[in-house]
Formats: structure tokens, sequence, C-alpha cells
């Protein structure tokens, strides 16, 4: 039939072009492909320069250092998928780590593990709810709300919950953050432990794919990235898009700052606050835009790994401590032209 | 009190702040109808159906869904009841994929609206497989996946109609559907809305245009500034009647091109090609001409324009203006030869909604207003708005509203005036009159004329045959990249035009 | 010195370096009742937030600001009007103040630096590859100790020093990651001389990690608390450091003698421990530079001592 | 309304301190220390203005970079002491040079290479930062105090702090240019519909990298103000300044998706936080108080905004509105 054979022609790329997709193309529909191809060629780069970066005990240095970073992408992936912007999770980490850490030293040292975890997550996820009615109830973007209620974060913990560094975590938080998964035994008897707490980080990734991909608030979230005023119109609930989706942020900041804690033995509540850009930067790394409506849970993951290898390998390759902010400066504007696409933008006709 | 209505809607008023957009509208609706809201831009077409589709609440009355009173609708409770409205932007989502464009609604009304539930992928391939189908596309796994951005608008067209059709819809709401639609398409539009009506499902139309109601029958509504002026069986009404009606005035359908082309060509486009979208194009127009570019949405006619106005570059061949040849590689190059283009697509790709009307009809002209120290003469500026407002006939004298609180209508106004800033030499109208009511049609055609008057050559790229008929010396008429027809205006008639656009398909198949 | 005000203003409010030092200046408060002193700082490590606070209190028109600068050189100005305003000022941390009265040092910085790295190399049997981190590039006295050290590790033929100078930027977590990599580049190194109070114990748990204890050397600046549990494991071989409590009091001291017209002497006793007979020099400016002998090396054994 | 809190501060300052917060010398050292962020907030301004998610994150890096390399360039050149003026014109030349220079990067990066902006400034930030701590080994770089400098930096022009009158100035000079220059209005179109501007023949990259670069050239004077104020220069001065200057800028109401934004408006805003941080300095409350008293005050901004309660009664008293539909055919 006529409409049919129209379709054809016009989806397909007119005369003479291939039926097979160029580069350009596969860039612009899976963007993580660039990232984890960047990610491989470094990695390549690295080992060929200094072999030691291949021993089992540097990757699981990698992976380590990467759950953090990696949580917090995730929220951040979140919130970018349904067009927004956060730069509030680090202080809702820290105010909740520190708090909760706190109020376990001084009140209730026995509490166990899972529940000091769950109480993380709720406690963020409130904290993220707040931005998410924020951004819903007074209509402004959420960078802007976000930047007040970082400040406003922050200026709770310190100026009303406290400031001084918790040296003694209560033991179940530091088992926990020592449990090992496995041990290699390196060169020099070095000794390299997979820790437990890693493993979240992976689950959660698996968390977040079923999210986005399996539920209809996955769906409903890109909808709200894509135009949100035709999201609302059919149906999805933009309220509790935001709210879901700062959330899931929220929540995960939430349990990062507790993993932060129990890894580096010690609250200290000026920790944390500050590297939102780079987490950011490893977002939209992954191939999620700006704007909104793209990207995936395995970009963000390739974003993030990729951040963590090029700030870990440094000192690896060589680099002296002068020269590193050169390097990578000029390494994320390398990578950031990579994804430079030319594709024309989705025809957008704005409703009435 | 169920007297067996769909729909009925009863005393709505609906008022913006302190502007009264509905004032006691009471219309009733039945499945298995068609029904065709008329009227002049900004009377309340759009936010009647916004209310119905629970877009916005109503300031009073009452809205019975199957007997059942309510004071308001949710887009879910209005959902639920099967309704589905394609708005004129379609509301796709063009991130997400086909199927999910489709399919998606159904899951999400059947779960009430609640979004924290598993996504049943196996059953949306499966709703959106048959809904694609029953709209006559191939639901290929590739279709299927393709995310909408990536689509001709026509085929979006159709994801849209799928969308209701999946969700099982009993009222779906079209707000202008054909506007963007290639005749070639609005037929195979037609003929789906006649597939819903023989399905027992209700079909409102927002339109302009008159012809294509009476081609599908059923009920008109007629709304003038905000009421409900008269309901009933289409064929009650004559065209006059319904223009009566809609505008309050009378209108006759004349030929709007009285003058005739001046001496001295203005522009000469010699075996242009670009890429794949057109091939060994040529034509000449001289001053005071106007010509229309006919032909399918995917025949070359936009790229022609785009290339006349420095937004696509020629592989070969070439254009010259005045004689000379010239090199139109940008936007600028094009307008620094005096070529003006007006989009189609003027909201997004038009206008600075935000600002005011003095700033978008000066943009232009900005270098040229610049007087001593850098700076904008703004009063020599707002002279010449004012000029251009009066010139097009705006609604209002106050330059300074920003251009978003205009109808349509007004709005293209300000789209093609912008360009008398300049006097170009020729101007390139990309469907001038897209969503434009009767009234102001008549305005933009008078506009039109008054220009070839001053000496302008123009080039109108429409597939609204009448339109082109009433204002074109010349029509050429494209087909897959080519030129196929060229024909004197004052004599061609519609059958003929829309013969030669389809032509070597036709043969082909 | 009836109703005279001093404010000691220090680099970051919180942290627990100057959390003992506010014990210090509420001690010296508590001496001085009839004086009017208080300690502020800013909320992050930034030397602009630091001038600005130093800014407002000079119009708000304190009688002496005791400053423990961020970075010496970005205050120059600021102290400079203020001292026009008759203004007492001293600091701390500074050796190289130009715009300054009195610059209070715990001890020659030289020297300090030189000590940890003795105590490094006695670790380290003289001999290993060995490697330095300082807070940033940009802190003077953190790198005057890596110097120093490096300067006293010549002495040693086998000391070999790689990659030098990384920066941890005081954060415990950086620390670590960056120490890892370093022993993963250099599995045999042998030890690490650190500089910023956050140092030690990134490094330390690195090194306690990797099942290192013992056998890799880790002498750094390094606070008693929150060092015990890593010096107790042997982690960390020895912390230096001096108690910031006593440099408060004595910057106080100092100010309230120059307050009150006194002449600050060589030998002179400003009445706090470990600044009972300073040596005053010239200093880098038009000022005096005091040093006191307030430096504390302590070990597993005898870090029970200081406590705080 | 920014106005009127600015009043509001003063009145509570001067109730609090029993009017030493509105004594001259305090009104001075405020006015000192707005430049240095009311620059870079402006530059962060035309960054958003510009449109299509702008931002510049490289600010205060560029400023501390220009500071850095052109003070070690007019070293090599001249003794600060022996010829001031030339020095203190080379310097400040320089600045304005490596300002410019690293605004134009950030421009081309973003308008030809078509990098997102957040990501270009963020790399251009390390780079810039890193450039700076190479160059100067990582030490705090000493300009001195050559009398032109010195006077900059601390003298006062009827009264008022010469950086502010300058700052004023360039203030005043870019709202003209953004009010009323072609290039200023064609920003803002820019800005507001990248797509239509190009239909209307902008010089889209153009516009995008002059923008730019004059973010660059603001940083750029704020490296020569800081310098004369502080007499030395230094890599890592103002990291926090880097959300200040996005927050001043969002509290004037500039809108992050570009278009709109104000210089008065910037400059207004510069001076509240301002104003606030130096008033909780006064009364003696820890500088934590006053991050979350920022934060809450533009939650509040936002909330009035929101609510509208000033634009209500501004609709309420403006006839532009009924008139508008009254017109209607
Ligand atoms: N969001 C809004 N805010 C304020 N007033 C509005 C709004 N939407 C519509 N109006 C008002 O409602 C009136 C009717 O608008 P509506 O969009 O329904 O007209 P329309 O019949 O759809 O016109 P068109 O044919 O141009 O689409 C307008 O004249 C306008 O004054
Ligand atoms: N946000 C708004 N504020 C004020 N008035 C509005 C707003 N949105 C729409 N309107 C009003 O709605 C009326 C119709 O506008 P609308 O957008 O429906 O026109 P249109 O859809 O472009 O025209 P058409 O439907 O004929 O193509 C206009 O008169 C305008 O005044
Ligand atoms: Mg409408
Ligand atoms: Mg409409």
């Amino acid at each position: 039939m006529t409409m049919v054979q129209e379709m054809t022609d016009q989806t397909a790329p007119k005369r003479g072009a291939t039926q097979r997709p160029g580069l350009g193309e596969i860039v612009r529909r899976r963007p993580e492909i660039v990232t984890l191809t960047i990610l491989v060629v470094i990695c390549v780069a690295v080992a060929i320069i200094n072999p030691n970066f291949l021993q089992p005990g540097s990757l699981i240095d990698m992976g380590r250092a990467s759950v953090v970073t990696g949580l917090f992408a995730l929220g951040v992936f979140a919130i970018l998928a349904a067009g927004g912007i956060d730069v509030s999770f680090t202080a809702i980490a820290a105010l909740t780590m520190y708090s909760l850490t706190s109020f376990v030293i001084g009140v209730a040292p026995g509490m166990p593990m899972g529940a000091i975890i769950a109480i993380a997550v709720v406690a963020g996820a409130l904290l993220g709810a707040v931005n998410g009615l924020l951004v819903h109830g007074l209509r402004v973007p959420s960078l802007i709300v976000t930047i007040g209620t970082q400040y406003l974060f922050r200026g709770i913990l310190l100026a009303f919950v406290g400031t001084v560094w918790l040296m003694e975590l209560p033991p179940q938080m530091t088992a926990f953050g020592k449990a090992a998964l496995f041990q290699f035994e390196g060169m020099n008897g070095v000794t390299v432990d997979l820790p437990a707490y890693f493993l979240i980080f992976p689950a959660v990734v698996a968390l977040a794919w079923f999210l986005f991909d399996r539920t209809l608030m996955g769906r409903a979230i890109f909808a709200t990235g894509g135009n949100p005023e035709v999201a609302a119109r059919l149906g999805y609930g933009q309220r509790i898009v935001h709210v879901f989706v700062f959330g899931f942020a929220g929540a995960l900041a939430g349990l990062a700052g507790i993993i932060h804690v129990s890894a580096t033995r010690m609250a200290n509540p000026f920790d944390l606050v500050g590297m939102e850009i780079e987490v950011i930067a490893a977002v939209v790394l992954g191939g999620a835009r700006i704007t909104g409506g793209t990207g995936s849970v395995l970009g963000t993951v390739a974003g993030v790994l990729l951040i963590t290898v090029v700030n870990n390998t440094l000192v690896l390759v060589g680099i002296p401590s002068t020269w590193q902010r050169v390097v990578v400066g000029a390494f994320i504007l390398l990578a950031a032209a990579f994804f430079v696409r030319r594709a024309p933008k989705p025809q957008k006709r704005k409703a009435e | 009190m169920s007297d067996g209505h769909f729909l009925e809607l009863r005393g709505i008023h609906k008022r913006f702040g302190g502007v009264h957009a509905l004032r006691g509208v009471d219309v009733t609706i039945d499945t298995g109808v068609a029904y065709h809201l008329l009227g002049e831009n900004g009377c309340g077409k759009s936010t009647f159906i916004k209310i119905i589709s629970g877009a916005h609440p109503p300031s009073e009355g009452e809205i019975l869904l199957d007997g059942r009173s309510h004071a308001e609708l949710s887009p879910i409770q209005s959902l639920e009841a099967g309704i589905e409205t394609v708005y004129q932007d379609l509301s796709l989502l063009p991130n997400l994929s086909v199927e999910e464009n489709v399919a998606l609604g159904e899951q999400l009304v059947s779960g009430g609206g609640r979004l924290m539930r598993r996504l049943n992928r196996a059953r949306l391939r499966e709703t959106a497989r048959e809904a694609i189908r029953g709209v006559g596309l191939d639901s290929t796994p590739s279709l299927l996946a393709t995310s909408v951005s990536d689509l001709p608008l026509a085929i979006r067209q159709r994801v849209a109609i799928a969308r209701a059709i999946a969700a099982d819809a009993r009222l779906v709401i079209m707000d202008e559907p054909t506007t963007s639609l290639t005749r070639h398409e609005v037929e195979a539009l037609i003929e789906l809305v006649g597939q819903l009506l023989a399905r027992d499902v209700a079909v409102l139309f927002v339109t302009h245009k008159l012809e294509e109601c009476y081609r599908i029958g059923g009920q008109a509504i007629v709304f003038r500034d905000g009421q409900c002026i008269a309901q009933g069986p289409l064929e009650d009404y004559s065209r006059a009647e319904l223009s009566h009606l809609m505008t309050g005035r009378e209108l006759d359908t004349m030929r709007y091109r009285t003058g005739a082309p001046m001496a001295g060509e203005v522009l000469r486009v010699e075996g242009a090609s670009s890429g794949a979208a057109f091939e060994d194009v040529s034509f000449g127009l001289d001053r005071g001409e106007v010509l229309g570019i006919t032909g399918l949405s995917d025949s070359g006619r936009n790229e022609v324009a785009l290339a006349l106005a420095g937004h696509q570059p020629l592989t070969a061949g070439q254009i010259a203006i005045d004689g000379a040849p010239v090199h139109l590689d940008s936007p600028g190059a094009a307008i620094a030869r005096g070529i003006g283009y007006v989009p189609e697509d003027r909201l997004s790709e038009g206008l600075f909604l935000q600002k005011s009307i003095y700033q978008n009809e000066v943009t232009l002209i900005l270098d040229k207003l610049m007087g001593a120290g850098g700076i904008v003469d703004k009063r020599k500026g707002r002279e010449a708005a004012r000029e251009i407002s009066e010139a097009m006939n705006l609604n209002t004298g106050d330059i300074d509203m920003p251009v978003s609180a205009l109808s349509g209508g007004n709005q293209q106004r300000v789209l093609i005036g912008r360009w008398l800033s300049i006097e170009p030499e020729l101007l390139v109208l990309h469907g001038p009159t897209v969503g434009v009511d009767v009234g102001s049609k008549d305005t933009i055609y008078r506009a039109i004329q008054a220009m070839a008057e001053r000496g302008i050559a123009l080039v109108i790229v429409s597939d609204d045959l009448p339109e082109l008929l009433q204002n074109c010396d010349r029509i050429l008429v494209m087909n897959n990249g080519r030129v196929v027809d060229a024909l004197d205006a004052a004599t061609a008639d519609e059958d003929r035009i829309y013969q030669s656009m389809l032509g070597s398909e036709h043969e082909a198949a | 010195q009836e109703g005279k005000s001093i404010t000691t203003v220090v680099k970051i409010s919180g942290i627990p370096w100057f959390d003992r030092m506010k014990t210090g200046v509420d001690m010296y408060a508590e001496q001085h009742p009839e004086m009017d002193i208080e300690q502020v700082g800013p909320a992050s490590a930034d030397s602009a937030q630091q001038l600005q606070i130093v800014q407002d209190l000079v119009a708000r028109g304190v009688d002496a600001l005791a400053v423990v600068p961020m970075d010496p050189a970005i205050l120059e100005g600021v102290l400079k009007r203020a001292m026009d305003r008759g203004i007492v000022v001293v600091t701390h941390e500074a050796d190289n103040q130009k715009n300054t009265m009195v610059d209070v040092e715990a001890f020659d910085n030289a020297e300090y630096g030189a000590a940890l790295n003795e105590r490094l190399a006695e670790c380290m049997g003289g001999e290993g590859k060995w490697t330095t981190f300082v807070g940033s590039l940009g802190s003077r006295t953190h790198m005057q100790w890596v110097g120093a050290g490096e300067e006293n590790a010549k002495q040693y033929e086998g000391m070999e020093l790689v990659d030098p100078n990384n920066e941890s930027f005081d954060d415990a977590q950086g620390t670590y990651e960056k120490a890892k990599e370093i022993l993963r580049k250099h599995p045999d190194i042998k030890g690490f001389q650190t500089s910023a109070g956050n140092d030690v114990l990134g490094v330390g748990r690195a090194i306690e990690e990797a099942g290192l204890a013992g056998k890799v050397c880790l002498v750094g600046t390094g606070l008693p608390n929150p060092s015990a549990a890593y010096l107790d494991s042997g982690a960390i071989t020895a912390i230096g450091f001096w108690d910031p409590q006593k440099a408060g009091m004595a910057m106080n001291s100092v100010a309230t003698k120059l307050l009150a017209g006194e002449e600050i002497t060589d030998g002179m006793d400003l009445g706090v421990e470990g600044y009972g007979n300073v040596s005053v020099r010239d200093g880098a400016g038009d000022g005096l530079l005091v040093i006191g002998n307030g430096m504390v090396l302590a070990d597993k054994d005898t870090y029970e001592e200081h406590l705080f | 309304m920014l106005s009127a809190l600015i009043v509001l501060l003063l009145a509570v300052g001067g109730l609090a301190s029993g009017g030493n917060y509105l004594s001259v010398y305090n009104l001075q050292s405020m006015a000192n220390q707005v430049p240095e962020i009311g620059l870079l907030a402006i530059g962060v301004m035309l960054a958003m203005c510009s449109g299509n998610g702008g931002i510049d994150l490289s600010g205060i890096a560029l400023a501390n970079l220009s500071g850095v390399a052109s003070g070690l360039f007019a070293l090599s050149l001249f003794p600060v002491d022996e010829a001031p003026v030339l020095f203190t014109l080379t310097f400040a030349a320089g600045c304005a040079v490596v300002g410019l220079l690293g605004g134009i990067l950030n421009g081309l990066l973003i308008s030809r290479f078509g990098i997102t902006p957040i990501l270009c400034t963020l790399g251009t930030q390390m780079f810039f930062t890193g450039v700076a701590v190479v160059l100067s080994g990582g030490r705090s770089v000493t300009i001195g105090s050559p009398d032109a400098l010195y006077a900059l930096g601390n003298g006062l022009v009827f009264g008022v702090p010469a950086s502010f009158v300058i700052f004023i100035g360039v203030a005043l000079v870019l709202g003209g240019v953004l009010r009323f220059t072609p290039y200023g209005m064609k920003l803002m179109l820019t800005g507001a519909n990248p797509k239509a501007a190009r239909f209307s023949g902008f010089p889209q990259a153009r516009i995008v990298t002059v923008t730019y670069a004059i973010s660059g050239l603001l940083a750029g004077l704020a490296g020569v103000i800081i310098a004369a104020r502080n007499v030395n220069v230094k890599w890592d001065y103002g990291t926090t300044y880097l959300l200040i200057a996005i927050l001043v800028a969002v509290m004037a109401g500039v809108r992050p998706e570009g278009g709109y934004g104000r210089v008065v408006n910037v400059v207004l805003s510069a001076i509240t936080l301002q104003l606030l941080s130096s008033l909780l300095n006064f009364i003696g409350l820890s500088n934590f108080v006053r991050d979350f008293a920022w934060g809450a005050l533009l939650l509040c901004f936002l909330a009035v905004g929101r609510f509208g309660l000033v634009e209500q009664l501004l609709i309420f008293f403006s006839p532009r509105r009924g008139k508008a539909r009254a017109s209607k055919t």
C-alpha cells in the first residue's frame, strides 16, 4: 500500500545511501558506545605505559573508588533523564551521613547495619523529595532550586548539627567498611580486598536498569525529559515524577554517604561537598544530554569508570603533580569533543 | 439521568486571569459521530478541548461523562474514560520509541495512572503492533523501535492516531490534524477516520479547512468569542453560512492575484541539485511575480525553499540574483542578498515568543538601526515596527505585547511582516497560512499581493492548492526531487496539479 | 587592656585542628575576662572567604587580629590596611608574612621538616624509595617541610625520592586512593612523608589495608586522637605536630602584649607551654618572627601523653 | 525587590551593630569586596543568556590564570619599583589579553565544536587552573603594589572605592550594550530561540563566541582587581566563587534556559549577598549560618516570584492586558 511505501522511502536514508547506519548515527543513538571506546583506549594506553595497571588489584581499586561516585551518578542520571539537574546531592549525602552517624553513636550504638543503611536511604530520599516538591511547586529550573538547597542543607549541617569529626565509628559500621569479599595477594605482600560494600554498586545499577527500562516510572521519567508538557497531557503525573527522581537521587546520595563513612572510617562533615560538578561531568560523558531525555544506565557507569580511571592513573603513568590539572582538563575537553553530535535535533512543535 | 450521551458539557466557563476564554458553552458528544469544531483564531477551541482532556479545569460548569457529573477532569480521568487527544503538536514524546509512544498509555491508564508499576514489555509490543497495523503502517520491529524524533511528520501523525486506537478510545480529538499533511496524506487520514467512526468511536476535529469537513461529514460546532453559537448536522450549513457564523462577516472565494509580473528577472535557478534532496531544478522569477511550488512533503519542495534561504547548500548548479551568481551558504548570506524566508513552523523556527512584537519585527534591521555609538535607534525601530503592524493589519496597536499573547493568525502576520523591514527582492513563504483561520487568511493574502505590487518576487511553498491557485502567477509541481510540471495558475485546476504531484508514483505502482 | 578585643581568624572553622585551637582561645578568654576574645573562620577552605572575614573584621573595628592565614600572600593587602588603621596584627604559620607585627611559629619549619624526615629515615633504615604528600602545591609550609625533608634525605645514599609532592587536598579519601596508586606503581616503596593533617589517615588506611603495616614507614603531620588507631596498628610510624591550643594562646598573648605597648624580646616567656623561652628574629617584613619550641614527634609509645 | 532587601539589610545591620555597620569605612569595605564576585557573576549571566544550557564555570580559574600569567610576564619585563606605571599598564593589559583569549577559547569550543557549555567550561576551568599551577609552580605570584595598582585596589574616588567605581562603570557599559546595541539584542534573541535566530540570519557562532569572550574579559578584569586588592595572585584563590557566582546570577532572575537577564539585577544581587554576608560577620555569627541564610534567601525569592506577589500588583495596575484583549476583533 502506498502509505507503507512512502514510509519506508522516508525513513530510509535517501538515494544512494547504504542501509547501514553511519558512524555519526551510531554515536547519536548509542552515545555510551563512544564512552566505552574512550574507556578502552585509555585503559590500553595506560597498560602500555605501565603494565602494573593490569594487576587485578588495580582494577579492584578502580571498582572500589567508583562506588560513591557511581551511586551519585546514577541519581544524577535519573534527574538529567527527566530534564533537570541537581547540585545538592552531595550536601544531602553529607547531611544524612553525618547526622545519622552521630545519632547512632550517641543514641543507638547497637543499631544493626541494615537499619542504618535503611535510615540513610530513607532520610536521603526525604531530603531529595524536598527538592522535587520545590522544583515542581515553584516551577523554576532545578539548577536554581538545588543551588539553594545545597547551601541550605550544608548550612543546616554545619551550623546546627555539628562540625566535629567523628573518628570512633560504631563497630558495625567499621566492620561493614572492612568486610572483604575476597583478597588478592600481590607483589611485596600487598594484599588487595574487594570490599563487600562494592556489591551495592552493581546491585543498584541493576535496580536502576530495571527501574528505567522495565517500569512505567522509568518511561515516565524519559517522557518528562523529552517534553514535560506533553508528558503531563498524556497523564504522566509530573509531581510524582519530580518527587520520585529527586527522591531517588537523594536516596542514593544517602546510601553513598553512609558507604563513604564506613569506607573512610570517619564521619567528616566537610567531605563530599564539592564533587558535584565532577559527577555531573561523568554522567554527561556517559552520553546523557544536559537537556534531558537521553542517556542510559550503562553509559552512566561507563562515564563514572572513565572519570575514575583518569583520576586514578595520573601517577601511574607518571604525570607530575603540577601537570595533573592540565591533563585532566584537556582530557575532558577532548572527550567532550567526541560527543559532538551534529545530527538534527528532534523537531519539536510547541504546544499552544 | 443518563440519556445515552457519551459526553455532555454544560455551562462551561473558563477564565485566564482577566481573560474570559469560554463563556457558557453547552456541547453534546455521542460516540460514532464526527464533530467539527469551527471558529476563528482565539475563539476558545483549544481551550475547550483542553477542558475535555483534563489539561485545564473549567472555572464554572459541569461535565457529564456517561451521565456522571464532574466539576473537572484530570488527564488520567479523561484518558480512563477513553478520551484521546491528538494535539496540533501531536503530543508525541520525541525521545521514546514508536511502540512506547503508541502503547504506554494503555498500561498507564489501565493502572489508573499509577507509575510505580512494572512495565509489561511483551504486552506493550503486542498492543503497539496491532495499533500500528490499524493505521496502515507496517509494524516491523525496526519501525517499532525507532525514536519518534527520527520519523517524518506524516508518519508521526499516524503514530499519534495509533496511540488513540491502542487505548481503545471512545472519543478521539484532533486539533488541526491536517495542517502539516500533504493532500495525499490527508486522504489516508480521512480513510482512517472512517474506520474509527465505523468502530463507534466519536471524532472531534478542530480545523480551519472547511472542504475537509464536508468530505468527512457529521456535525458542526461553531464557536465565536468563547460561545457555542451553533451545533447541528454539517449538511444543514453552506460554506458561506459557516464562514459567516464564525466571523460574523461575509467572505468571498475570489482570486487574490490581480497584478502581473514586472519587467526584470530577479531570480534564476539553473540546474540546481542538493544531494539526495532535489536534482536539476531550474526556474526564473521576475520582479513582482508570485510563484507557487507544491508537491508531496518528500518531493524536494521544502529543500528548494531552504536552499533559496541559505539553509541547504547546493551540490550542483547555481542560483543567480539580478543576473549575478550568488553563493548562499548561510541564512545571513541569503538575507544580505535580499532573500527572505518565512519558515513553516512559526512557533519554533520563526518567532521569539516571549519577546515583544517590537523586538520580533526589528530582528532583521538591528544592524541598520545602529546609530551613533553603536546604539540601536529605538525610536526609528519602534516606528518601523509600528508601520509593519499597520501594514500587516495586526489586531493590536501595542507593539510591546509579547508575541505569545497573539493568536496564530496574528503571529503569522508578525512573522511575514518582519521581512517588510528590509524590502527584500525575493521572499520565500513556506506554508504561509498553516493553521490560520479564514479571516486571517484573507488579511495574509492581501498582504502577499501588496508585497508583489511593491515589486517583491515571491515564492509560496504550500500544499494548500486553493491557496496557490488564488495567489500565484505560476505553479511548479515537484515530485521525487524534480520539477515535473509548470502551470499557469490562472488556468490550472486542482485535479491536474494533484495528478502531477502523484504522477510518477502512480506510474510506478 | 580593659574592653579591648582580639579576634582569632583561622583557616577553616570546624575541623579538629582549629577546634583544638579554639579551646586555647577560649581558655585565654577565661583568663582575661576584661577583654573581648573570640575565634572565627570561614566555612570552606578558600583564601577568598578568609579574606572577606578579615576585611569585615577590620571594618568592624576590632583592636587586634590573630590570623592563621590560609594563604599569607592573599592576606597581605588587607593586613596592611588593618595595621594602617591601628589594628594590632599577629599571625601564625606564616613566617613569610610581610604585613604583620609578629608572626608566632611553634618551631622552625625547616627544622620540623628535617625532623620528620629523620624519623622516616630511621624507620626505613636509610634505604629505599619514598615519596611525599602536600595538602596542595600552593601550601607554602607544606612545601617547606617536604623541601627540608628532601634536603635531609640527601644524607642517605640509599634513599630514593619517587613521584614527589602528591596533592592530598587534605581529603583522607582522595589521599587513600592516591596512596594505593603509588603502592601499586612502586611495589617496593618504603616510606611516606606527609604534610596535611588528614594525610596520615588516608595513607595509613592504604598501608593497613594492603597488609603493609609495619613494613612501610609513614611519618607525617597529624593529630594524636584521629591517628591513634593507625599508630597502634603500626600503619603510622610517627606523627609530628604542635599543639594548636598552645599556639592560639601564644598568639593572643603576643597580641595582648602589643596592645599594652610592650616590646617582644628574645628569650621572652609568653606564659604558654612550649613558648617559655622564645627566640625572636626579624620577620619577612617589618615585623618580628617569634619561634617557640613546640615541636612534638610522637609514636605508638608516646602519643598517649598528648591526647587531643 | 532586591533594592528593598538591600535597604532592609542596611537597616537591620545598622540597628544590630549600633550604627557601626553603616560607618563610611564599612560601606567602603563592603563595596570593595563586591567587584570580584560581581564581575564573575556578570560573566555567568552572559553565558546563561546565550541559551542552549550556557554557563561559565571557568571564570575564577581564568581570573587567577590571567593574574598569574600576566604577573609573571610583566615581572619579567619591568622591575615593579622602577617603572610602576609601565608595569601596571602591562599587567592590566596582559590580564585583559589572557582573559580575552581564554574566553575566546571557551567560545570557539562551544560554538564551533559544539561542546556542551557545562562540560567545556569545566574542562577549561581545570585547564586554566592547571596552566596557572605550571606557570607559577604552585606558588603565589607577588605583583607588588605599584602606586597605580594600589590606587585601584585601595583608593577612593569621591569616597567610593576605585574598584567599585570601575565595576559599576563596566556594569553600566555592559548593561547598555546588552539593551541597546544590535549585539546585545541579538544575544538575548538567540538565547530565547536559537532556531528562530538562525532563520533571522544572526551569526550565531560569532555571537556566542563574543559572549564567552566578554565573560573571559570580565574574568581578566577580576584578575586585575584581585591583584590590586591582595598584592598577590594565586591559582587557588576563590574556589568557592564558582557556585557563588551562579547563585548571584540566578538570584538576579537570570534564566538558565537563556534569553533573559539584566546586568543591573546582577549588580544588586551581588550587593545583597555581600551585605548579608558582612552583616553576619558583623554580628559574629558563624559562617555556616551564612550558607544557610543564602540558601534560604534564594528559595524565598523563588517562592515570592512563583506566587507572583509583586507581579500580581504590577499587572493589576497595568492597563496593558485589558487593552490587548479589548482590541481583539
Ligand atoms: N494559557 C492561557 N492564558 C491566558 N489566556 C489564555 C490561555 N489560553 C487561552 N487563553 C485565552 O483564551 C482565548 C481562547 O484561546 P484558544 O487557544 O482556545 O483559542 P482557539 O480557538 O484555539 O484559537 P486558534 O484557532 O488560534 O487555535 C484566547 O483568546 C486567550 O485570550
Ligand atoms: N500563555 C498565554 N497567555 C495568554 N494568551 C494566550 C496564551 N496562550 C495562548 N493564548 C491565547 O490563545 C489564543 C489562541 O492561541 P493559539 O495558540 O491557540 O493560536 P494558534 O493555535 O497558533 O492558532 P491556530 O490554532 O489557528 O493555529 C491567542 O489569542 C492567545 O492570545
Ligand atoms: Mg487553538
Ligand atoms: Mg491552535
